[in-house]
């Protein structure tokens, strides 16, 4: 399945990209699994402290399901108000 | 519109009036304003996943709605390059009596804080670096779970 | 001035601005403004104690002060006669961060319910009626004293 | 001693009176019996709900002590804000 994979702030940065697509083979179907699976080209992603992500939108913990089409974001904890 | 993500500033006075224009049954309208630290800070630049933004933004509302009785809300957060003293962020909240309002703005900037995808990043004289989310906003952010119903 | 009690309007932008005018360190700032509401409610009238109005809300004031961290104060009401949808009172309380500031407002708010000498008198079709207090009144200047350190 | 006396919002309709001077025998000292002494003049007094009081533009409680030349004020709860 292919996922569109976004980057905000310091993951951003540390990365060097804002966003990428990403083919993710069938069967890992969970956002800590896709974060594992990136991680081997990005590791910033596996050593990045309280990582946080959204799943087309929405904050979401490690064990939500993710599906082909999906747009994941990765960034730290936010810093807004 | 009770959502603005901008980059341009906002008139505090007028905002607060709108909250109530028209709508006899207000009586009570409390509000938050925050703005750039100066200090060692020159200049802040607030990023934020455009796509999201208003949505979590008005997830938050939605929530508030549900817990208090309210009679209108506004929610204005700027994004962009930001001066010390320069307003970031603004909550308002209409209601029948205070202690609604009060609790219901506290409640948004709290879960603004922690849920509402936004990251700051200042400039100062030894470079910039973006700033470190604080543990009391999580906090902040938890106390509000402890009273729930659902 | 940080007390101000008057039968002029004020300009709650202006009142705001002012709070952080010229202070780096004043990052929030939380505000009240409450208004006359409508329904039934043709005209309102504030009596007050002339000579103790303003001592009294200093002493809530120089509560607030020792009992949280803040940046500055400002507390007006108003008296005399006022329409539906007419501000009454304001408070604004700016602070390095948000939960001082939001804890002092509230405060000054429950406090000015409960311990300043202002008396509101409605009119209405079947005539003019002084206001009762509110028994949720005495309760939201009590939950504070729980907390209390002395 | 004399006492200044005010009186505030429905207390002072109820009475028809916003002040008066009030001539106290000695030994009654506190805001309580000082009360209890106008009550005789003004029965309103006695039977106002919640009434409330301050001397010298304090807010205080019933066994307050009075003392010459003070300002008494009577009037039932606040209700500004």
């Amino acid at each position: 399945m292919t996922l569109k994979i976004l980057y905000f702030a310091s993951i951003s940065e540390a990365i060097g990209e804002t966003a990428e697509s990403f083919d993710m083979e069938p069967g890992m179907t969970t956002l800590g699994a896709l974060r594992t699976a990136l991680g081997e080209l990005h590791p910033e992603l596996l050593t990045a402290k309280n990582l946080r992500a959204a799943v087309n939108r929405k904050m979401c913990d490690w064990d939500a399901v993710i599906a082909d089409g999906d747009e994941i974001a990765f960034f730290p904890p936010v810093t807004g108000g | 519109m009770e959502i603005a993500v901008q980059a341009a500033d906002f008139d505090v006075g007028a905002e607060i009036s709108a909250l109530t224009a028209a709508d006899p049954e207000a009586g009570a309208v409390a509000s938050f304003v925050g703005l750039v630290r100066g200090g060692k800070v020159r200049a802040m630049t607030l990023e934020h996943y455009t796509a999201m933004t208003e949505a979590a933004l008005a997830d938050i509302v939605t929530a508030a709605k549900k817990r208090w009785k309210l009679r209108a809300v506004r929610v204005i957060h700027r994004v962009g390059c930001l001066l010390p003293g320069e307003r970031i962020v603004f909550v308002g909240v209409a209601s029948a009596h205070r202690g609604d309002a009060f609790a219901a703005c506290e409640f948004i900037m709290d879960y603004l804080k922690t849920q509402a995808p936004f990251w700051k990043k200042e400039e100062t004289a030894e470079g910039a670096r973006w700033v470190d989310a604080r543990e009391t906003d999580d906090l902040a952010a938890r106390r509000w779970r402890d009273g729930e119903e659902d």
